[in-house]
C-alpha cells in the first residue's frame, strides 16, 4: 500500500453516517477509531484480557463487544505470550488485529513475538506472508499505580526493523494515527500515554480520516530553541514553553508522535533555526530514543547547533513506587533550566 | 483400546459449607485445637482487608488488592510452610504472609506506593509481591532448584490465580518442577475470576489441578473455603517434596468476594446472583460454626477477639501512616549494590532539586 | 476418595517393526493401495534427505537439519491436511511439506541462506519455517482462530519437537486451543533429542500426549514409525476439528537417526547402540514390508522408484545451485509495505557500494 | 562490594594451582574463566540447553559437567523462559547461576524476567533480595549460521536500569570480564561476539584475576579520528585503523567493551584530542547503542568536535540469511569511508 491508500478519507457513506462531532478525550478517541475502523473493516477485531464486557481496564474498548459481539473483541487467556502469538498467527491469516497489553509492563512477554515474527514476517517470505497488526500499550507513570503499571519502555522496540512505533499526544492524534496505524500493512507498536488519557476534551470528528504514520507534529512555533518531546511529557514541555515565553524565550515544541520511522527532517529544519535542542522523555536517559534524536543531530545538524544538545529525562533508574514517582519524572521545571542552559551555553 | 496413561484428580473436602463434618477427618484433625489460632488469624485478615478497602476509599492508600473470601486458603498455605521454606505469592495472599511473620504495615506501606513494604523484617528469603502475573511460580521453581542442589530439606511454596495458570511461566514451574523432581507447590487460587475473566475462558480443561500432569507432578483439587481440606492438601503436597518425591499443583476451589482491587468494578461483569451464591459457602462460617459446635468458639469470645484485631490493625495503619516518605535518593540507592558514577551524578543532581545539597 | 476428573491417554499402532498387522486395521486402510503412493513419498523424502546432508559436506549447503527416521510422521501428517489447512512446521518436516507442494528447491534455498526459499509458490498460505522452538504452535493457534470466528472449517496443524513440547508457546498453544475449542492439532513429534537432551530430561510427564489435558484437548500416542498409526491418529483430530470439537495433541513416538543438524555431532553424547536399536524401527522397512506382503511393492519396484527419486531430487538440486544470489535491495525490499524515507536511502547507499547507480 | 572487592585477585591457593599459561581462544576463555570461578565459588553453577554432557553448542561448557557434576552443571527443559525464571530463583537463593541462551536470537522469552525481576530485585526490596546472575548470549552475525543465529540486539537491554551490559572482544577480556561479570553482586548480560570465538588465540594466565565492568579500552592510539566499536567489530576496526594509518591517518580505537555502565570520560578525552568520532556497530543503526555515544558526544563533546559524528553500522533492516549477510555488516572500507569523511569535514 502506498502513502496515499494509507491515508485515504473515509468512503463517502461512512462520513454520511458521522455524528455530530462531540469534544472527547484521548481515550474516548481510541475508542472511537477502533469503532470506526471495526463498522468499515470486518477483518478489525479486538483482543486482549478484559477488553470485552468489561471494555478494558481504562474502558479503550467500552461498548465494543456489545456493539460487534465476542467475534469480534475476545477476552483472551491470562498470558501475554498467548495474545502475541495469536496476534500474528491471525494478522498472516487475513484478519487485522488490534491487540491490548493491559500495561507497558506486562509487554515484555510479547516481545518475542513481535521481533522475531511480527517484525520478520514479510521479510521472511519475500512479502509472501504479512502480519498487519497494532499493539496497543497505555504507557507510562504519572497515574499512581502499582509496580509494573509506569513504565516508558519504548526503547526496547526502536531499534528493531519491520516495526512502527508511535505515540499520540492529543485526542486527535490518537484518532488518526490509530486508524492509520490499523490499516498499515506492517505491525505497528502504539504507546498510549495513560497519564493523559483523560487530561483534556477536543473535538475529534468521527471522520475516519487517518494521519500520516512518519511525521513529527510542531505544537508550537519558536526561534530560540527546539523542544523535542513525545507521550506524556508533551504536556510538561508545552508548559515549560509557556513559562520560558514568559521570560521572554521563545521554543518551538515538537511532538514526535512516530518514533520509527522518525521524521528526523521536521527536527533539523526546527534546529536549523535555533540552533538549541532540548529533548524531553520519560524513559531513563541511556539509551533512550532520545539519543537516537541526538544522535542525529551530532551527525546532521551539528553546524547548526550553537549549544551542545540537552536531554531531560526519567533517570537512570527504576520509576519508583508511586509515593515518590513524580520526582523521578521530568518536569516543567527541569524542562525550562535546560532550555535556559541551551541558551546560556554557546 | 491399548492405554499410554491414566490420571485420577482426588478432590478434597471435609467440612460442608455449614461447617458439618462430611465423614471422617483428616487424623491431624483429631483435637480440633489446633485450628482455633488458625481460625484467629482468619478473622484478623478480614478485619484487616475491611480496613484497608476503607483506607483507600479515603485516599490513604493506593489500588488495593483485598482477599475477602480467600482467608481459609490463605491462612491454610502459610500455615503449612516451615519457617526455612519459601514463600512466593501474588499480590493477595495476606493471610499466608501473616503466618510467615510478614507485617501488616509492611503491607500498606507497598500498596501505599513505598518499596519498603518490600523489605519484610521476617521473613528475609521470602519473595516480594509479583505483579507479572505468575512469574513468580518461575522463581520459586528456582529456589526448589536451589534447595534440591544444596541437599536442603526445605521447599519452595507458589500462589497464583485461575487466571494465572494460564500463564506460560506457571506452566514453565510445573515443567521443570517435574523435569528436576523439585520440592515445590503450586498452589492455583481459583477464586473463579481474573478481573472480568471468568475461569471457564481461561482453558478447556476441566480443573485446574489437572494441569500438572503437563509436567507429571501430583495434582490434587480441593475444596479452598475449608481450612481442613487446604490444611491436609498441603500437608500432603509438602510430605511428597519433603522426601523428594516432586512437585504438585493444587487448586484451591474459593470464590472472590470483593471487586478484583479497588480500581475494579466487578458490578460491571459479574451478577449480583453468583456472588450472593458465593457468600454461601464463605470460610469464616464454616469454621465458626465448626469450632462453635466443638464448643471452642462463642459470640462472646468472636466479639472480644474482633475487638482486638481492630485495635490492631490500627496500631499498624498509624504506623503506616506516620512512616515518613523516602527521601529522593532512595530511587539510586538500591539499584546496584556498585553504583555507576553517571548514577551517582543524577543522584546529586536529584538532591539538589530538593533544594538539599 | 471423591474423584474430581479421570483421564486416559490412547496408544495407536497397527504395524509391528517387521510390518505385520496387530489386531485388525481402521477401515480406511482395508484397501492398503493407499499406502502405496505415500510410501513412495517416503522413499522420495529419504533420498532427498540424503542428498542434502552430503550437499552440506561438501560445502554447498549451510546447516542442514535432517528428517531421517521420521519418514512416516511427516508424510502421514501432510497426508492427512487438505489444501485449505493451515501448515505450522518447525525446521524438519519435509515430508509434510512435500505433500503440500513445497518444492524441495525452496528447502534448499532456505538452507543455503536465502530467504525465497521460504517463499512457497504452494501453499502460498502456510508458515514458513520457525527457528525459535514451537513459536509456530502459537501462529497456527492463531491461524485456527481466524478460520473459527470465520466460520470455516479449515484447520491448523503445527509441529514440535518432545524438546519443543517444553516451550512456553506450546503451552500457550494448547491452553488457546481449549480455551476457544480451536480446530488445532499439535503434533508432537517425539524423537527422543533435543540436540544433546533427552526426552526423559525435558519433562516428568510419562507421555508428551498428556500435556494436553492441560489445555482440556484430546490427547494421543501414537507410534509414529507406523504410517498407519500416524494416519489414523490424524484422521480421528481433524475430523474432531473439523466437526468443532476442538484441539488435540498427537504425539508420535520416533527417533531421530541423525545428528541433530550436520552442525551437530551426536556421538558426543548418545550411545550407539540406542540408534542400532532404533533402525530396527526404521518407518520405511515397516511400511516397505507389509506393502510387498500385500503384492504392491517389489524389489524391482524400489530399484527403479530410487533411481527416479535421485534424479528428481538431483533437478532439484541444480535449480537450487543456479539460483543466482539476490541483488543487495533485497534487504530492504521486503521489511515494509511502504518504505520509510531513511531506509530508502540505506537501500541507495547500499547499492552504490556494490558499483552499482 | 565495592569495586576494590570486585577486582580482587585469586585466592593464593587458586593461583599456586595455576597452570603454565597457553594461548586460547576467545570460548576457551570463556571455560576457562567458567571452571576457574566454579573452583573457586561453590554457589557457582551454569545452565542453559545442550551446556552439559555436550558442553554447549559452541563448546563454550566443554568439559565443565564432567568436572563438576552435573549438580553444577545443568541442562534445562528446552524453554528460555524457565532458563530466566529459573536463574532469578536460583540468584535470589543464594546461588550464583551463569545462564547461557543458546543464541542471540533465542533470549527475547528472557526479556520479562530480566527486566521484571533480575534488574529489579535488590531495587524492589530495598537490597533484601538480590539477583547476582550472568546471562552468557552468543552474539552477532557472520558464521553462515541459521535465521535467528546472528543478530545484535544488545539495545535490548542498554536502556534497562539495574542491569550490566557487557560484550569483550578478546580472550583476555573474555576471561577478566567474565570473571567480574561472575564476581559481580548485580545481573550482568554478557554478551559473546561469536564470529571471533576463534578468530586468534592469546595468553591468557588463569590467574583468577578480574577486568573491571566499567572501562572502555584504547587498543590502539591515534590522534586525527576516534573509532569506537565493540563486540565483532573490533577486528574490521583494527584493521580499518591499519589501513588509514598507511594512507596518514591516525586513529584511536576504542573497545567499548561494557556498555552498561558507560565508561563515556575515555571516550571522551579521546574525542577531545581528535575532534572525530566514528562509531562502529553491527546492530541496526536507529536507536542502536551507539546512538547513545553519539548523543553523550553532542551533550558533552560539542565544543571538542571538529565535524560530526558518523555511525558505520548495520543497516536498519534485519540481517539476512548468510548468502547476503556480510553485505549487511559494517566492514572496513565502509569504517575507512567513514573516518575520511569525518576528516574531510570540519
Ligand atoms: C503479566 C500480567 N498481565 C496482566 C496483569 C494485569 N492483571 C492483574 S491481576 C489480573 C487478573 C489475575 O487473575 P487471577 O490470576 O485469577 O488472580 P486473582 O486476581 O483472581 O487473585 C490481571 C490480568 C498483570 N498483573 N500481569
Ligand atoms: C527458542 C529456541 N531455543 C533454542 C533453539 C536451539 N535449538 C534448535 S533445535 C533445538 C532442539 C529441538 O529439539 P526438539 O524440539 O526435540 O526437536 P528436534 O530437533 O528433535 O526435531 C534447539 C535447542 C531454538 N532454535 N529456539
Ligand atoms: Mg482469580
Ligand atoms: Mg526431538
Amino acid at each position: 500500500m502506498n502513502k496515499a491508500e494509507t491515508m485515504t478519507a473515509t468512503p463517502s457513506n461512512a462520513a454520511a453516517e458521522a455524528p455530530a462531532a462531540a469534544a472527547i478525550t484521548l481515550i474516548e478517541a481510541i475508542t472511537q477509531a477502533l469503532a470506526y475502523e471495526m463498522r468499515n473493516d470486518d477483518t478489525v477485531l479486538v483482543l486482549g484480557e478484559d477488553v470485552g464486557v468489561n471494555g478494558g481496564v481504562f474502558r479503550a474498548t467500552a461498548g465494543l463487544q456489545q456493539q460487534f459481539g465476542p467475534e469480534r473483541v475476545l477476552d483472551t487467556p491470562l498470558d501475554e505470550t498467548t495474545i502475541a502469538g495469536l496476534t500474528v498467527g491471525l494478522a498472516s491469516q487475513g484478519m487485522k488485529p488490534v491487540a491490548e497489553a493491559q500495561f507497558d509492563g506486562f509487554m515484555y512477554p510479547m516481545v518475542d513475538h513481535i521481533v522475531c515474527h511480527a517484525a520478520r514476517f514479510r521479510y521472511r517470505t519475500r512479502g509472501r506472508l504479512t502480519c498487519p497488526m497494532v499493539l496497543r500499550v497505555p504507557w507510562g507513570g504519572g497515574i499512581r499505580a502499582p509496580e509494573h503499571h509506569s513504565e516508558a519502555n519504548e526503547a526496547i522496540f526502536t531499534n528493531v526493523p519491520g516495526l512502527r512505533v508511535v505515540m499520540p499526544s492529543s485526542p486527535a492524534r490518537a484518532y488518526g494515527l490509530l486508524l492509520a496505524a490499523i490499516r498499515e500493512p506492517d505491525p505497528v507498536i502504539f504507546f498510549e500515554p495513560k497519564r493523559i488519557y483523560r487530561q483534556y476534551k477536543e473535538v475529534v470528528p468521527d471522520d475516519g480520516e487517518a494521519l500520516p504514520l512518519d511525521v513529527c507534529y510542531v505544537l508550537r512555533d519558536g526561534s530560540d530553541v527546539t523542544l523535542v518531546t513525545w507521550g506524556a511529557q508533551v504536556k510538561e514541555t508545552l508548559e515549560a514553553a509557556d513559562k520560558l515565553a514568559g521570560e521572554g524565550i521563545s521554543a518551538e515544541v515538537i511532538d514526535v508522535a512516530t518514533l520509527r520511522p522518525l521524521d528526523f527532517a521536521t527536527i533539523a529544519e526546527s534546529v536549523s533555526r535555533t540552533g538549541r535542542c532540548v529533548i524531553v522523555h520519560e524513559a531513563p536517559k541511556t539509551a533512550g530514543f532520545g539519543a537516537e534524536i541526538a544522535a542525529r543531530l551530532a551527525e546532521e545538524s551539528m553546524y547548526d547547533l550553537l549549544a551542545p544538545v540537552e536531554r531531560v529525562t526519567g533517570y537512570d533508574t527504576h520509576i519508583p513506587l508511586f509515593r515518590l514517582e513524580m520526582k523521578y519524572l521530568p518536569g516543567v521545571d527541569r524542562i525550562v533550566a535546560a532550555a535556559k542552559r541551551a541558551l546560556a551555553n554557546g | 483400546m491399548t492405554v499410554a496413561a491414566k490420571f485420577e484428580i482426588e478432590y478434597l473436602q471435609y467440612l460442608d459449607p455449614q461447617g458439618k463434618p462430611i465423614g471422617k477427618l483428616p487424623p491431624a484433625f483429631e483435637d480440633p485445637k489446633t485450628l482455633l489460632p488458625l481460625f484467629k488469624q482468619m478473622l484478623f485478615v478480614r478485619t484487616f482487608d475491611d480496613k484497608a478497602i476503607r483506607l483507600q476509599r479515603t485516599g490513604k492508600l493506593g489500588t488495593y488488592a483485598a482477599c475477602l473470601g480467600h482467608e481459609a486458603t490463605h491462612v491454610g498455605i502459610g500455615a503449612s510452610m516451615q519457617e526455612a521454606d519459601v514463600f512466593a505469592p501474588s499480590y493477595r495472599e495476606y493471610g499466608a504472609q501473616f503466618m510467615r511473620g510478614v507485617q501488616a504495615r509492611e503491607i500498606l506501606l507497598y500498596w501505599g506506593g513505598d518499596e519498603r513494604g518490600n523489605d519484610f523484617a521476617v521473613p528475609r528469603h521470602d519473595y516480594a509481591w509479583s505483579v507479572p502475573i505468575s512469574t513468580q511460580c518461575l522463581h520459586a521453581a528456582g529456589a526448589a532448584l536451589a534447595f534440591k542442589l544444596r541437599g536442603q530439606k526445605q521447599l519452595a511454596v507458589a500462589c497464583c490465580g485461575d487466571g494465572g495458570s494460564s500463564k506460560t511461566d506457571f506452566y514453565a514451574a510445573l515443567n521443570s518442577a517435574g523435569a528436576y523432581q523439585l520440592p515445590l507447590i503450586l498452589c492455583v487460587v481459583n477464586n473463579g475470576w481474573a478481573i472480568s475473566v471468568p475461569r471457564s475462558a481461561q482453558t478447556g480443561a476441566q480443573t485446574l489441578a489437572q494441569k500438572g500432569l503437563a509436567g507429571g507432578l501430583h495434582c490434587l483439587q480441593v475444596d479452598g473455603n475449608d481450612l481442613i481440606a487446604v490444611l491436609e492438601g498441603m500437608r500432603r503436597a509438602a510430605e511428597r517434596a519433603r522426601n523428594g518425591e516432586g512437585g504438585s499443583v493444587i487448586e484451591f476451589m474459593t470464590y472472590r468476594l470483593h471487586d478484583h482491587t479497588t480500581a475494579d468494578d466487578a458490578r460491571r461483569y459479574r451478577d449480583d446472583a453468583e456472588v450472593k451464591d458465593a457468600w454461601t459457602r464463605d470460610p469464616m462460617v464454616r469454621l465458626r460454626n465448626y469450632l462453635t459446635a466443638q464448643k471452642l468458639w462463642s459470640e462472646d469470645e468472636e466479639k472480644a477477639w474482633a475487638e482486638e484485631c481492630a485495635r490492631k490493625v490500627d496500631v499498624e495503619i498509624n504506623a503506616y501512616l506516620e512512616t515518613p516518605v523516602q527521601p529522593v535518593e532512595a530511587m539510586f540507592d538500591y539499584l546496584y549494590a556498585d553504583p555507576p558514577a553517571d548514577l551517582l551524578e543524577q543522584r546529586e543532581a536529584a538532591i539538589r532539586r530538593e533544594g538539599r545539597a
